[in-house]
């Protein structure tokens, strides 16, 4: 998977055409094989755009910045990442005639090591879905797999479990790169953060890594994409996808399959429901 | 390091309702000795603390040759200062700590005539200095106070303003923005009104100057213009401050510590300092 | 003063190591998650001293904690009590193994700011009562440039004891201030120092040797820090700070960011202050109560991390606060180095 | 000792944690102000009994319920959460409750996975003419978290850095 010069090709036309102000891809990071984003404003500079297998970052989280706010747009999206700006597109965050998209049908992406990542092994829309030009080889819709470890987890006893979720909340040092990091955490102050909330309060104990994570991903429930841009930013390796996979599998299960992302104008779970949604766990 | 951020318990001994959003609080240490032995320069500032919200800074509003308690004025603008309008009475407890800062060179400007320049919750550090002043009104030559706000209900300490106004020493100039029935005096911002109205001396005068940063950037530029140099125009700055005590690294601007170094400065420091006003 | 070296190998430096967890209340890298921090151990296998640097956070918790309480209160109506916290844990005799070099040259830079005017009296007592054991690596990381900056990585007085491999498994034990050479008497009985052994002090120079030789990022300290300060207004640092997501992960795991923020949690009528680190790249930072901001732009806020890395802290306290340990760059998302921000601003022409 | 031997409550997920002998549970009761709130107003009236251990807050629909709530309870002095709303059908805003049942079941399911006992964490439809369920349901949390023992999971007190 190497779309590195059609995409300088089509970065260069754009500016070229003066389509876009801003163009969002990926660069060499200049000091090992690994890839690095790069915001682009000057069109000379589209020559260091690279696209390959490690391209891991999801670029939408750069729409939220001062760069790109009110500005046109370009910029690569893999499969996931379509997902997380077909929400952005919903949720009316970002606007769609300001974008140009450069959708991939995307073979997976590897880790630092040189590992195909696990999102990816498990991923059943390796295409774009929103696009205005696409590159690759379309490969269509694949079965939703539930996440391994989720099912691993399932397995165990609560003692157990509780056991291997205290260490994660224990060990999380609060720093919420993991929120910033995430395409779909866009507000301007999350809830979290406010002074009121005195029960977070940005203090480092494994209670308010508790408050804040679980609060964090039940507000993704149902819109996380799984690009994991998480925890590519946490410090301490924690494996945040159990929090994100877990709700997503029981939602999938439970709410005639809904994944999130796939259709457009569809703004996740929780904004719609069905007569026929499970009923037996409540008295 | 711990032991150095923990409060002293202080009673609120009465709450003043200056404007519809400022409150003045007079504050009494629960502990008598303490107090005896608590003082402060004009121009320096406490942590006041409202258990269970949250630490914010403000600067004493008093003076220390006023004993036996000292005043700090709020305006209500943020989560915790909105707290503190509804939640604390009188009687109620709140930590503080301190003195902290540098403070006005009440040595320096003696000798001089004195302009003081304020707008809005500005005059409360002001207002400290002025009372200092006042009670050593015979080290000092003219008192000149120039004292701004958006309307007429927005000016602070207006009974104390009442007095100086009374005291034939002092000469008081009021000015608000916008005109108003039954206003009497000066209508204008406060640059304006500095330049036409007031048309200070500038030989052997020093002005110190608080307000909202706007005013302080029209107010500098006018003294400029009026010919004041830089090392005579005194200021205090608003920078958002944690510790007080130099190790936070919140209010740090270049090399300079606001908390330490500052809150005053002359204008030709603040020139110095790296432009991120 | 001299202080003595002694040689051993890797057995007989396990069995130190043991030996000194055995007596001695010991914390160490621990492996969780595949990155490693310095937790309390009771045995040598639960960690590893020779973590390798890029998985490894910096040891400035232990004397710096990410969250430490400043005070309880409780009020009813007898009115309120504030009542200091207990005892401080970290401030009990302890030996920390496997920090490496530029993390204990982080606790010797921090001094600088604890120190003046308001003494932080609770780091200076940690540091005073910790002995720190610290290997001197063998291969620069990607990231590292700690040779390139103002301070003394072959002698660095800031580690209690250095270890030093040498050739043919040789292992070399070299105090470095009295409080590790008395450690170092107390606990080495049997073997006897090398002192100033010519062959030995050799084959230590030649392990710097090599380990300097190794490092990719090598950089003029002086000329940068020059360059840098008369660089505020430079248009580079928009540049260099636009890839950044402001996830504040560089200075929460780094071993110099001593910026900490002051926030209450509280049940009913009783509650914990806390102290608790912040990080400048944040907006909130420094937003104030009125609406002013001094640095709301991403930029500013680079602008002031970087330059107080590199220029405010030395122009303050004589010390630069970047110890170039490369954390920052390896936890960041985008990899973005401290090192490529300063060296780019500094390249670029002067802005008034 | 055989007298502490016999009654010990432990904490379902802390099993090495025994609760003191005068522990009592406390459960927070979160009901929607149409049906459950007007079904507890039903059971006093009418004089039922049942456990005082929940502490009522109102809620103008069970849908106004952010997961966050739940989480918020639990840290802080709760050892049991019981939510209750409108049949289906019944809302007085016509389906909140519907999008609340979504919610419902990800964050119990989510709580169940980090390791809470399911029965930490409870919902029921309680409309305003059902005084005598409403009286059950708070019973059966009640004894329901008896059992469980108390909760001592990431409370907010337990600092441990």
């Amino acid at each position: 998977m190497d779309y590195s010069n059609q995409i300088r090709d089509i970065a260069a036309k754009l500016f070229a055409e003066g389509k876009i102000d801003v163009f969002v891809g990926y660069r060499m990071s200049g000091f090992d094989d690994n890839q690095v984003p790069v915001v682009i404003t000057d069109p000379k500079e589209t020559s260091v755009l690279v696209f390959t297998e490690k391209s891991v970052f999801n670029l939408t989280n750069y729409l939220k910045a001062d760069h790109t706010r009110n500005k046109r747009v370009g910029l690569v999206v893999k499969g996931c990442d379509s997902r997380s700006l077909n929400l952005l597109l919903t949720e009316s965050q970002v606007k769609r005639d300001k974008l140009y998209i450069i959708g991939v049908a995307c073979e997976g992406v590897v880790d630092d090591k040189g590992n195909k990542m696990q999102n990816c092994m498990e991923c059943f829309i390796p295409d774009a879905v929103v696009y205005d030009e696409m590159l690759g080889k379309l490969q269509g819709k694949k079965d939703y797999i539930v996440n391994a470890d989720i099912t691993e987890l399932a397995t165990k006893g609560l003692v157990e479990r509780r056991e291997y979720f205290e260490e994660i909340f224990e060990n999380c040092i609060r720093c919420n790169a993991c929120r910033h990091s995430c395409p779909l955490c866009y507000c301007a102050k999350c809830c979290i953060d406010q002074e009121t909330s005195t029960l977070y309060n940005g203090t480092n104990t494994s209670s308010s890594a508790f408050h804040a994570l679980m609060t964090w991903s039940l507000h993704l429930a149902g819109r996380c994409v799984d690009c994991r841009n998480c925890e590519k930013a946490c410090p301490s390796h924690l494996p945040l996808h159990l929090l994100h996979k877990q709700n997503e599998k029981v939602i999938y299960e439970n709410f005639q399959n809904h994944l999130a992302g796939v259709e457009e104008g569809d703004r996740g779970a929780f904004y719609k429901y069905s007569l026929k949604d499970p009923d037996d766990f409540i008295m | 390091m711990e032991a150095l951020l923990v409060p002293s318990l202080a009673k609120v001994d009465r709450i003043i309702q200056e404007t519809p959003d400022v409150r003045t609080y007079r504050l009494k240490f629960k502990d008598e000795a303490l107090m005896e032995k608590f003082t402060w320069e004009p121009g320096q500032f406490v942590e006041f603390s409202l258990l269970g919200s949250g630490e914010c800074t403000f600067c004493i509003s008093s003076s220390a040759t006023r004993k036996g308690y000292f005043d700090c004025s709020i305006k209500k603008a943020g989560v915790v200062t909105a707290d503190i309008h509804l939640n604390i009475e009188e009687g109620d407890e709140v930590g503080i700590r301190g003195p902290y800062g540098n403070w006005f060179p009440v040595e320096e400007i003696k000798g001089r005539n004195l302009l003081f320049v304020g707008g809005g919750i500005g005059l409360a550090p002001l207002r400290s200095l002025i009372q200092y002043c006042i009670d050593h009104r015979t080290d000092y030559k003219d008192f000149t106070i120039l004292y701004g706000a958006r309307t007429s209900a927005d000016l602070c300490y207006k009974e104390e303003i009442e007095e100086w106004k009374k005291n034939t020493s002092i000469k008081v100039v009021l000015t608000i923005d916008k005109a108003e029935d039954n206003w009497k005096e000066n209508v204008g911002v406060v640059p304006k009104i500095l330049e036409e109205v007031v048309k200070p001396e500038i030989a052997n005068t020093k002005v110190i100057t608080c307000g909202p940063p706007i005013m302080i950037k029209y107010t500098l530029q006018s003294l400029d213009r009026l010919g004041f140099s830089p090392e005579h125009v005194i200021t205090t700055l608003e920078m958002k401050m944690q510790c007080g005590l130099g190790k936070c690294g919140r209010c740090n601007i270049g090399s300079t510590y606001i908390c330490k170094d500052g809150p005053v400065f002359t204008y030709a420091q603040l020139k110095a300092l790296p432009d991120e006003f | 003063m001299s202080f003595s070296t002694f040689v051993t190998d890797k057995a007989g430096l396990q069995k130190l190591y043991e030996a000194i967890i055995s007596k001695h209340e010991t914390y160490a890298p621990v492996e969780k998650f595949g990155k490693y921090d310095y937790k309390k151990v009771s045995s040598l296998k639960e960690c590893d001293p020779d973590s390798p640097i890029a998985m490894t956070m910096s040891v400035k918790p232990l004397f710096f904690p990410r969250s430490s309480k400043i005070m309880k209160y409780e009020s009813n109506s007898a009115g309120t009590s504030v009542s200091e916290t207990e005892d401080d844990h970290l401030a009990v005799p302890r030996v920390i193994l496997g920090v490496k070099h530029c993390d204990a040259r982080g606790l010797q830079v921090l001094e600088a700011v604890n120190k003046w005017d308001y003494i932080d009296s609770d780091f200076q007592k940690r540091r005073a009562n910790t002995v720190i054991f610290s290997t001197r690596c063998d291969k620069a990381d990607t990231h590292c440039f700690c040779t390139s900056l103002d301070y003394d990585v072959e002698n660095l007085d800031a580690t209690d004891v250095a270890l030093v491999n040498g050739i043919g498994g040789k292992l070399y034990i070299q105090a470095r201030t009295e409080k590790g050479e008395n450690f170092l008497k107390e606990n080495l009985e049997k073997q006897s120092a090398v002192g100033s052994q010519q062959s030995a002090m050799d084959d230590i120079k030649k392990q710097y040797e090599a380990f300097a030789a190794s490092f990719r990022l090598k950089m003029d300290y002086k000329d940068v820090n020059e360059k840098m300060s008369k660089r505020f207004n430079s248009p580079a640092f928009e540049e260099a700070s636009r890839n950044c997501v402001s996830c504040n992960t560089c200075a929460f795991i780094c071993p110099t960011c001593h910026c900490f923020k002051i926030s209450d949690v509280k049940i009913k009528d009783t509650g914990v202050r806390y102290k608790s680190y912040d990080s400048c790249n944040n907006v909130y930072f420094t937003l104030e109560a009125g609406g002013h901001n001094p640095r709301p732009a991403k930029y500013r806020r680079w602008r002031q991390r970087s330059m107080h890395k590199f220029v405010f802290y030395k122009e303050r306290f004589g010390v630069n606060l970047c110890v170039g340990c490369g954390h920052c760059a390896i936890s960041c998302p985008v990899n973005i180095s401290i090192f490529d921000v300063v060296n780019h601003v500094a390249s670029t022409p002067v802005v008034l | 000792m055989e007298a502490e031997s016999k009654d010990k409550i432990v904490s379902i997920e802390k099993p090495e944690l025994i609760a003191p002998p005068d522990w009592k549970p406390v459960i927070m009761g979160i009901l929607c102000n149409w049906c459950s709130y007007a079904g507890s107003d039903l059971t006093g009236t009418s004089r039922t009994q049942y456990p005082p251990n929940i502490r009522i807050i109102r809620v103008p629909c069970s849908s106004r319920v952010d997961p966050w709530f739940i989480i918020k309870a639990l840290q802080t002095t709760a050892d049991g959460v019981l939510i209750s709303g409108c049949h289906p059908g019944d809302c007085h805003y016509i389906s909140g409750n519907y999008y609340a049942r979504r919610r419902f079941l990800v964050t119990k399911e989510l709580l169940k996975m980090v390791g809470f006992h399911g029965h930490r964490v409870q919902f029921s439809w309680v409309s305003a003419a059902e005084g005598a369920k409403f009286a059950q349901v708070v019973k059966k949390v009640t004894d329901d978290v008896v059992k469980l023992g108390p909760l001592h999971l990431y409370k907010k007190e337990n600092f441990n850095r």
